[in-house]
């Protein structure tokens, strides 16, 4: 009887204000009052989570070095700071701490890496007097370490917020981060394919008079993985150039590379992320690409939002909240999974563990590829072959490497696109074999000057 | 439901209807009039719908929800202009054999689902009702809760789920 | 109007028996008066249809000749019958004339391929003296032509009929073949992953006591593909054994390779189909193997049949009936697919096609890679590499070939299994690359008198 009584009183509470919040607010302790069930779930994101590929596991100081697993992985970036120090990801209460912790800071870094790892626009709107867009474009001139000491400075210094992803005034979902505005609309003028996002189809076919805004002319399920996209996404951020996501031809890890291929830095060089330590080749790091991957995948073509598996909607007394702890679905496959698929919690999971063994599988086909190629690189130039004649090669280890790593450096191991990621990993195999054979053969005919003439 | 109500309504049916003398007949000898009950077993007056019948009757709801309470809007004028446009519509299409089958819920029945659903659950999802933007399309994720998973004509996942999955091989019949 | 009265009527029907019907009736036309729906949509399998990847088109009187289409395809087949004449599959109505009219029959055939091309039950209890398994048995002594004389003599020269999947006592589904029957029980009795057999499942957990015999342990919905797994699966098909479908250690592509690669030939030679007329390695050649690819897909694990996407309901009246009209599921959306999936008939068609577009061109890239390899294996071999020194290379055309053919032969480009159908891609591209790295170096290596070293 209490508990009817309990659940009475909880539903007039609902959305009751305690205390109000702004644009400033980025303290989510300033906005518990209100939303309680939410921030506790915020909260929980600090707790150590595990599954076979996700989470970080245990009360280790750190999350595990990915570089020592997999020791392709640090071949494959000789010559750059992932090298140093590259990790499993973990809960969004570490984002700040993790990345000041990263040894990959030894090397100089720009400001702008905190787009995505705090809760930065007070800081930007600052930076840009009123106007975020200017103040991120500002953050790049400062280092890492001055940046980083201002937001601390301020006040700011939090992981992403509540006022990141909601108007304090309406709770509405909206996004704020401008690298995401700013790529978001470039991606809606471009004819990439866009099954995944109706209301970018919509703008299309419209009148396009005004360019395609996310928080006017998008509907709340496509908000409902903007907000991520906002940083689960491939960037380039450096000094060289302001942040930017490459969304110009369209959300294909081909499109991207066309995009990357066809950038220049402003003294005229073509883009590349660095120089491989070992073979010279100019190369592309691809970093966290879960919002691109996802919309190649069968879920986001059918609506399926990020939010829809990792927040899913839970049951709290007389009232339905979102679930704030993000975590891996795969902890909660009843919530996550099982509202829209019948099969049983085992069979769910059964289902995410043969996808993710496959690309697993071909992903470590891929590492071994890759070091072969890297392998005939080197022999080839210590045989003493002329550069110009491992041109070949070296193109081929940069397309083979950046399509290796984009599966690699996405964290679903495969699940948010299972074909796709394949046939990403079966590309990359082929080209980085084609450079072993090009390297190969350049070496054997160096060697027999002249013979037997490549194939 | 008062009297004058169900027959206004009716009347509105019918005219819609009598452009074609033959709509009327069709409606009344297909047992259109039963738009009008509250029974389920009115919906399923057409075998067209007894899939749907019966598939309701296997799922969480029809303990405390019929046809007309997810079909239908509560509001009453709505209610019955709603009767009247599937009443007709779904005559017209059983008698001239012409639809897809599976059946394809049109936008104007998906609408209504999503206010119906609002209507019983409202305090349950205040708070997704609560941010400024659109409502959430409740269908997104609970589709089956009328009639379990999607049944089209049958097959395993249909109202012969049961039938298929446990059936041994031996013993096919004609389904009706 | 009268379509009213009509429905009112049917609703009452129940299946009336006009005729008696007997296993010996192989003419369906014997069957039609009792079940005219089912009947009338059999005789439509002789209606040509045409999808992107399916069907075989217009009026021609065969259909199109994949040799001409995708050359690489003869390439790899040189030495076999298959490199004379392979094309498109086509309606049920055909499969015997199909047959017939083959230039794989100038090579001689064995009898025992009617085993999947007529209704050819009471003729294997003729040869067997009422036992079909030792009419099979005996059937592979024939040739091809001797045993369709003995057939079309025996007046049952019929397609796939009616007796072949029901029993004419009850209508049940039923499975006829041989081959089927002993090759699911032999499955079943090993440990490969049955995922999509609830019934083999449990025959394993229970007293094994009776070998597994789908007739009396599978479910309804199992029946549902066995009926079509009498045909649509991998086999051996020649006079040095009998036919034979490898499902020994499972239903994957790798442990049907694994059985391939432990049998032996009566006179004790390893097993091969032919040997490669241009490199001379032995190899396999795989055959539809629609039933084996489909149990690796989230369709079959979830329990989706055959029958399902390819045999329908459909409503005649009041009386829901399997459409007999066998055929792509592409020509009927809306029944085959729509009956589970929300999405619309438009939507549904995107999903397939983006899913048969990856498949094709990862299979075309496959099919580059092998020409690549045979190039490179017949350059070394005109260097004068000596055989042994090209074993390894042999042996990658075999496992390359044996993966790149899988997919190439299985009817539905990909879509029973997408991820299943780019991984096996993926590793072709990767055998047959590395088979080329092999000759290749093998070549330098003889061309330099031992240098440089392989690698
Ligand atoms: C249909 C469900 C689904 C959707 C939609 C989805 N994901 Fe995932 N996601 C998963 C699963 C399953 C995993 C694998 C988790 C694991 O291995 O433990 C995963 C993994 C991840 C991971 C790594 C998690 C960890 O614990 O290491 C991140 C980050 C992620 N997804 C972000 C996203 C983003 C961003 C989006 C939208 C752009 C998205 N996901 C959409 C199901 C989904
Ligand atoms: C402001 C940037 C930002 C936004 C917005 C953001 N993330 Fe993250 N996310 C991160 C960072 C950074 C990490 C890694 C933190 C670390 O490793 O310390 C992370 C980690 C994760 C993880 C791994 C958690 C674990 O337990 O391993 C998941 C899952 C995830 N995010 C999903 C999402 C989803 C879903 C959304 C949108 C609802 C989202 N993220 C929005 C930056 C962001
Ligand atoms: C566009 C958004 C974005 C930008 C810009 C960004 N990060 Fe991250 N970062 C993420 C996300 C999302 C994750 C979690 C997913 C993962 O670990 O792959 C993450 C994870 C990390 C981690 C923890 C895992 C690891 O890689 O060891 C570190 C450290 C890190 N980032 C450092 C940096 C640095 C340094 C920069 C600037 C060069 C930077 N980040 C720029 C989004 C971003
Ligand atoms: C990374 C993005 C992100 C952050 C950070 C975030 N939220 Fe949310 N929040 C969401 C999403 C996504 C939804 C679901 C919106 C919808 O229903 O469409 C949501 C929904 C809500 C709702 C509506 C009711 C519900 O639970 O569905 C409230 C209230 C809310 N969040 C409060 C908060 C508070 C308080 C914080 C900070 C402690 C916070 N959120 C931080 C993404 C975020
Ligand atoms: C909001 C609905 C929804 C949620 C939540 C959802 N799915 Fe799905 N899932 C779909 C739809 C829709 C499809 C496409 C097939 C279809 O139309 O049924 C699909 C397809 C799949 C497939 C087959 C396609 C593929 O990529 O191989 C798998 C596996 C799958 N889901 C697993 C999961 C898992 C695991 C989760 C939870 C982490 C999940 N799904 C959450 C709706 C959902
Ligand atoms: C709890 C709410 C609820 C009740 C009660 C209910 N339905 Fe439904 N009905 C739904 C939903 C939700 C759908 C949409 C299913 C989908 O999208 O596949 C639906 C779809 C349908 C369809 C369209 C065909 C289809 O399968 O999509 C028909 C016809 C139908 N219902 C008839 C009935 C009849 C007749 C009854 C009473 C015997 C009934 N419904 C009771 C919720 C309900
Ligand atoms: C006269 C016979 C008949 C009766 C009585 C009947 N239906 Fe239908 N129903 C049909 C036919 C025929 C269709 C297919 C119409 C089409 O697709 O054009 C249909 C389609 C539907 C649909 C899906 C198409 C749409 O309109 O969105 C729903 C939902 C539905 N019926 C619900 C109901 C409910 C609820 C009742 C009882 C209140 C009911 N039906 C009574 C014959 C009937
Ligand atoms: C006439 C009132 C009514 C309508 C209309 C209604 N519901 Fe319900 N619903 C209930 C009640 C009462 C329960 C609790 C039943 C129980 O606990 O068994 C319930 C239970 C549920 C549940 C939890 C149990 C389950 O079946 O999964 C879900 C989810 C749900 N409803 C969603 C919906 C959706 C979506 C719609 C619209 C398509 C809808 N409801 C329409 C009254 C209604
Ligand atoms: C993005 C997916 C999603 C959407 C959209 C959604 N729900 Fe739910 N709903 C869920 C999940 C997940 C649960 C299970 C929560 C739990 O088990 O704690 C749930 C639970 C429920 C319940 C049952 C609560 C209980 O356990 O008794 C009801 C009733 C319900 N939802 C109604 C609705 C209505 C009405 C709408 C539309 C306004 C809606 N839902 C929209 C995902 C969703
Ligand atoms: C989920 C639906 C589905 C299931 C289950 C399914 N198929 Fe298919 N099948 C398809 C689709 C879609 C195609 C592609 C048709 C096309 O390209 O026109 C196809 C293609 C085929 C083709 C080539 C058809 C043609 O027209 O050329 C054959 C033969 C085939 N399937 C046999 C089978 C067999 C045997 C099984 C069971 C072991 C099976 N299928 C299970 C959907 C299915
Ligand atoms: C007795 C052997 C046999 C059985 C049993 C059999 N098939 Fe076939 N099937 C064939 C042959 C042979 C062909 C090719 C005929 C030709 O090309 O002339 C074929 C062709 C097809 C095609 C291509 C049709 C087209 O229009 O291109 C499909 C689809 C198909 N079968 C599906 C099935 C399904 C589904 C089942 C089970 C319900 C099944 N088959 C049972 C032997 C069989
Ligand atoms: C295990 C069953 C089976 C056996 C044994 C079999 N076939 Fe087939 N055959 C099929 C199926 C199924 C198809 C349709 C699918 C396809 O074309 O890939 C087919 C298609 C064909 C076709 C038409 C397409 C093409 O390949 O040109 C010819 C001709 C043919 N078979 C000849 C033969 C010959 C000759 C033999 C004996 C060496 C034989 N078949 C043995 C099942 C079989
Ligand atoms: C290649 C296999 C195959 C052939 C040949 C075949 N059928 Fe069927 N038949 C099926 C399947 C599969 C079903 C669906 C059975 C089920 O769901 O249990 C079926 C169902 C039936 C049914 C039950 C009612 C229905 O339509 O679902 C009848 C009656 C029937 N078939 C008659 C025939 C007749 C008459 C012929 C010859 C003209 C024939 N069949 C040829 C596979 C076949
Ligand atoms: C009897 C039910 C049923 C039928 C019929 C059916 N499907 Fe599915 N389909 C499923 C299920 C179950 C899944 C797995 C995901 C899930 O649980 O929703 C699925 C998944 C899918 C997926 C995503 C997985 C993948 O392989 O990429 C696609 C695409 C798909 N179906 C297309 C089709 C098409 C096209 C047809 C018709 C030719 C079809 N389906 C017929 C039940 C069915
Ligand atoms: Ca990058
Ligand atoms: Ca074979």
């Amino acid at each position: 009887l209490t508990n009817i009584f309990e659940h009475k009183v909880e539903q007039q509470q609902a959305w009751v204000r305690v205390v109000n919040v702004t644009e400033n607010d980025t303290d989510p302790l300033k906005w518990a009052p209100n939303w309680p069930a939410e921030y506790d779930g915020y909260k929980r994101t600090a707790l150590p989570t595990k599954t076979r590929f996700g989470g970080h596991g245990g009360s280790e100081a750190l999350p595990e070095e990915k570089l020592t697993r997999d020791p392709w992985l640090k071949r494959m970036f000789l010559g750059y700071a992932f090298s140093l120090d590259y990790r499993d990801r973990r809960g969004h209460a570490y984002m700040l701490s993790d990345q000041e912790a990263s040894l990959r800071l030894t090397k100089p870094q720009s400001g702008s890496c905190l787009h995505c790892h705090a809760s930065i626009m007070p800081l930007y709107r600052e930076l840009g007097n009123g106007d975020a867009m200017l103040g991120l474009e500002r953050s790049s001139a400062f280092s890492y370490e001055e940046l980083n000491q201002k937001l601390r400075a301020s006040g700011h210094a939090h992981p992403v917020s509540c006022v990141d992803c909601h108007d304090p005034k309406s709770m509405s979902l909206r996004v704020t981060r401008p690298g995401f505005l700013r790529a978001i609309s470039e991606f809606a003028n471009s004819d990439g394919e866009a099954q995944a996002f109706p209301s970018i189809q919509e703008w299309r076919v419209g009148k396009r008079e005004k360019p395609y805004d996310p928080n006017t002319d998008a509907r709340r399920s496509e908000m409902r993985s903007f907000v991520c996209g906002q940083c689960h996404v491939e960037y380039y951020c450096g000094k060289k150039m302001p942040l930017t996501f490459p969304w110009q031809k369209g959300l294909t890890a081909d499109a991207i590379e066309a995009v990357w291929n066809e950038t220049t830095f402003k003294d005229g060089t073509p883009f590349s992320d660095f120089e491989h330590a070992e073979t010279g080749a100019k190369v592309l790091k691809a970093q966290h690409p879960e919002f691109e991957l996802w919309s190649q995948g069968i879920h986001a073509q059918s609506g399926v939002s990020c939010a829809d598996c990792h927040m899913p909607y839970q049951r709290e007394g007389a009232t339905k909240t979102s679930d704030h702890w993000v975590r891996s679905p795969l902890l909660n496959v009843n919530r996550a999974c099982q509202t829209c698929h019948r099969a049983s919690e085992t069979e769910m999971l059964r289902r995410v563990d043969v996808i993710q063994q496959r690309t697993y599988e071909l992903l470590q086909r891929g590492g071994r590829a890759m070091v072969d190629l890297l392998d005939a690189i080197m022999l080839a130039k210590k045989a003493g072959v002329p550069e110009a004649e491992l041109a070949q090669a070296l193109l081929l280890q940069r397309q083979a490497q950046w399509r290796l790593d984009y599966v690699a450096a996405e964290n679903s191991m495969g699940f948010h696109a299972p074909q796709e990621a394949a046939r990403l990993l079966a590309v990359a195999i082929d080209q980085a074999r084609q450079g072993q054979l090009s390297a190969l053969s350049a070496r054997a005919a160096h060697e027999l000057t002249g013979k037997p003439e490549v194939p | 439901m008062s009297q004058w109500r169900k027959k206004w309504a009716l009347a509105l049916a019918l005219a819609i209807g009598i452009g074609t003398g033959i709509g009327a007949y069709t409606f009344r000898y297909a047992e259109g009039l039963s738009y009008f009950s509250k029974d389920p077993r009115a919906c399923a007056n057409c075998h067209i719908m007894q899939q749907s019948y019966s598939s309701w009757q296997m799922a969480g709801h029809h303990t405390v929800a019929a046809c007309a309470d997810c079909h239908l809007p509560h509001e009453t004028i709505a209610k019955y202009l709603a009767k009247a446009d599937n009443g007709w519509r779904h005559s017209r299409a059983f008698t001239t054999g012409n639809f897809p089958e599976p059946l394809e819920m049109i936008p104007r029945s998906r609408a209504i689902l999503e206010k119906t659903c609002q209507g019983c659950h409202e305090g349950l999802v205040q708070g997704m009702l609560s941010q400024g933007n659109e409502a959430p399309a409740c269908l997104h994720c609970h589709s089956d809760v009328g009639h379990g998973e999607r049944l089209g004509l049958g097959g395993p996942f249909g109202s012969t789920a049961l039938e298929a999955r446990q059936m041994p091989a031996h013993g096919v019949k004609r389904k009706p």
